[in-house]
């Protein structure tokens, strides 16, 4: 389990263009940090560099676990739950295909549904399809989904991959009020478990959390 | 110096000036495009 | 299953339902056997005199076709960030989208070349060395292509670079299979050839996932 | 390694090549004017008659752009493994010359096939291998005009680049074989007389020294690109 994420005066650049230097915060397991700034600032960026798709130019990301540091991004990203832009998601895949993929990819396959769980906590795929809203759809191809639907299906599939770091990116973008509900109630549940959420957003989360302004 | 090729002259000649004019048009390329570069960083620092 | 087993199937799925692209590649590759005898003529003996030639540069075409979408699509729609963050390496993601392509492209493409080798009136040795050569050959051909496919994975035209990085890099398994099959037409063991083509294969399906990964890589970082 | 990342900064690049280009210049035009000069004066060979003087624009013409491929994959690897933005400058500006010279290593070559096999075009295992290195040229110089982003196009050639080199032995040998599978012919037959080593050596010195002295300007000229767009976006 997590134990906190500190970033220490990371410096960033796209091509020969600098976005943020100097910049240093830590991350506390149950805490969630919302990082606002205008389009541009490397909101985006600033996640990619965490996630390890990106190097910062200097500085460093240092995650605690029970105990051990590391500041390697290939042990980070063991950690790291994805919800990007995009959805990720296979117009030609069914809703439950593309979750069951995703859990599976994870290594963390979902019970059928009416199933009973081997071990406590496991959840069945069609309790979480009910969980976000889309139990009616389990059989639909992804292309007829709405924008909304997708980022249900998209949040689904970030749950079910029971990782303790989220990197969320816009998380409410595309959803309606109750999305946007759904996406807090997710994420209280995940910091209430001691989990980590670092998101990129124009709104502030709503859980009383720190924000970073970029 | 002896420049009569006989027969082959036909052959030998035009590889020669191929690679003569390519060569050259190589050169000449490369340095012209260091000189308009020189030119265009002299004239920026100058506008410093 | 296992994540490399996932991802496989996935792929070998979102194959069979898009269209199916081992369809299209099949008909454009019997398509080209088609258009040869009418561009050099309906000679019996030249045809089986090219057939192996033909056959292997039109299979290579033809896996060719689906190959810049390999990773591209997964780009495109944010599926490769989560790929690349799931507990699977990206070598062996690259190595499953290898074993993807060619399951979908490269071995329904040896399965039918026997029908094209008997048009072109292929002696039966002889097709029966042209469906080994493309057996342990097609991998090769689908692994370098991976390496071009992930290197142009951000391209828009990706498509038309993709056959001028691809094809240099692919000619010794043109050379060794197609010539495998003319020296079983000239009565001589082709074991030698055969040899030569599976050792080029074997070693572009053990080092090619590196490069993929790498320039898979390289491409996220965006 | 720390060495050469000393020459291989920018700044102390530019002070070095500033330093030996005038040299290697005009080196360069003293052997080509040598070899030019040895070229005319050898006698006829015994076996070729006067296309021998071919052997001197155009073997050093292939032996170059092996040379530059070489370099372009020494160069992909230093910029792989030590992440070094200068070597991806050279392996850039090593590419079109490499292409250049495999071109006319082709052109001399089929000049030279016609009178000796009476056609322009054998498919000779070296001219073959030479034809799939041009291709191999045109590719890597297609990737990197392909991706917009510099770091990202630098990284994605080298790639290539070392794939490539990688692969280019086992291409030479499948060509070889090839060739020897449909009897193919050599070019290149018996040992050079001692009397042609003289304009041979010289023109290849001379072609190497060429290649040396329009890379270093071209590296040169991508540096002071690079200062000048600095400049122009800080502006």
């Amino acid at each position: 389990m997590i134990s906190s994420l500190t970033a220490e005066k990371l410096a960033c650049a796209r091509g020969d263009r600098k976005l943020f230097d100097g910049l240093s915060f830590r991350v506390r397991a149950g805490q969630a940090l919302s990082v606002v700034g205008p389009n541009g600032a490397g909101k985006t960026s600033l996640l990619r560099l965490i996630a390890g798709f990106l190097t910062p130019v200097s500085g460093r990301i240092v995650v605690k676990t029970a105990g051990t540091e590391s500041d390697d991004a290939d042990e980070r990203g063991k950690l790291i739950g994805w919800l990007g832009h995009h959805d990720g998601l296979k117009p030609q895949l069914t809703v439950l295909e593309q979750l069951k993929f995703y859990a599976q990819l994870y290594d963390r396959p979902l019970r059928p549904s009416g199933t009973s769980p081997v071990t406590t906590g496991e959840e069945s795929s069609g309790a979480l399809l009910e969980r976000v809203g889309l139990a009616r759809q389990a059989e639909l191809p992804c292309r007829y989904l709405s924008a909304g639907q997708r980022r249900r299906l998209a949040l689904a599939r970030l749950v079910a991959s029971n990782r303790s770091l989220w990197l969320l990116d816009e998380p409410f973008a595309a959803l309606d009020t109750a999305g946007q509900a759904l996406v807090a109630h997710l994420m209280a549940a995940h910091c209430g478990q001691g989990g980590i959420i670092i998101a990129a957003t124009h709104d502030p989360l709503g859980l009383g959390n720190e924000s970073l302004r970029l | 110096m002896n420049f009569d090729m006989g027969a082959y002259g036909a052959y030998i000649w035009p590889a020669y000036a191929i690679s003569a004019l390519a060569l050259t048009g190589a050169t000449v390329w490369t340095v012209t495009a260091w000189r308009a570069a020189r030119k265009k960083l002299a004239a920026l620092e100058q506008k410093k | 299953m296992s994540p490399f087993l996932t991802l496989l199937a996935r792929d070998l799925k979102l194959a069979a339902r898009s269209g199916g692209s081992a369809a299209l590649a099949l008909s454009f590759f019997a398509l080209v056997a088609t258009l040869v005898p009418l561009g050099v003529g309906a000679d019996l003996h030249l045809l089986a005199r090219v057939a192996g030639g033909i056959l292997w540069v039109g299979a290579v075409l033809a896996a060719l076709l689906s190959l810049d979408r390999l990773f591209q699509g997964d780009y495109e729609d944010g599926s490769l960030d989560v790929i690349a963050l799931s507990p699977l390496p990206l070598e062996l993601t690259a190595l499953a989208k290898i074993a993807a392509h060619w399951l979908s492209t490269g071995l329904p493409l040896t399965l039918l070349s026997p029908l094209l080798a008997l048009m072109f009136n292929l002696p039966g040795p002889a097709i029966l060395t042209l469906f080994v050569s493309l057996l342990i050959g097609t991998p090769a051909v689908s692994a370098i292509g991976a390496i071009g496919a992930s290197l142009t994975l951000s391209l828009k035209r990706g498509g038309l670079i993709l056959p001028l990085i691809i094809l240099p890099l692919v000619t010794p398994a043109v050379i060794f299979g197609a010539g495998a099959v003319s020296q079983t037409l000239d009565g001589m063991a082709a074991a030698g050839a055969l040899q030569l083509l599976a050792a080029f294969s074997f070693a572009a399906v053990l080092l090619s996932p590196f490069a993929a990964a790498a320039s898979v890589r390289l491409n996220l970082s965006n | 390694m720390n060495w050469l990342f000393r020459y291989a900064n920018p700044h102390n690049f530019m002070r070095l090549s500033g330093a030996v280009l005038p040299f290697t210049a005009i080196a360069t035009a003293i052997c080509l004017a040598a070899g030019l000069y040895f070229s005319f004066s050898v006698p006829p060979d015994y076996q070729q008659g006067t296309t021998i003087t071919m052997l001197f624009i155009h073997v050093p013409a292939d032996v170059v752009a092996e040379l530059a491929y070489g370099a372009i994959a020494v160069c992909s690897l230093l910029s792989l493994v030590w992440r070094h933005p200068l070597s991806d400058t050279a392996a850039r500006a090593a590419a079109p010359f490499g292409a250049l010279f495999t071109a006319l290593g082709l052109i001399t070559g089929a000049l030279w096939g016609k009178p000796m096999w009476g056609t322009y075009w054998v498919w000779d295992a070296r001219l073959t291998s030479f034809l799939l290195l041009l291709f191999l040229y045109l590719g890597y110089m297609a990737l990197w005009n392909a991706i917009e982003d510099e770091t990202r196009a630098a990284r994605a050639a080298a790639i290539l680049a070392l794939v490539s080199a990688i692969n280019l032995p086992i291409i030479k040998f499948s060509v070889d074989w090839w060739s020897t599978l449909h009897q193919g012919e050599t070019i290149m037959a018996g040992k050079l007389a001692p009397v042609y080593l003289p304009p041979f050596l010289l023109m290849m010195a001379g072609y190497t020294l060429l290649f040396l002295t329009l890379w270093m300007i071209r590296i040169r000229t991508a540096i002071v690109e690079r200062r000048a767009r600095n400049l122009m976006v800080s502006a």
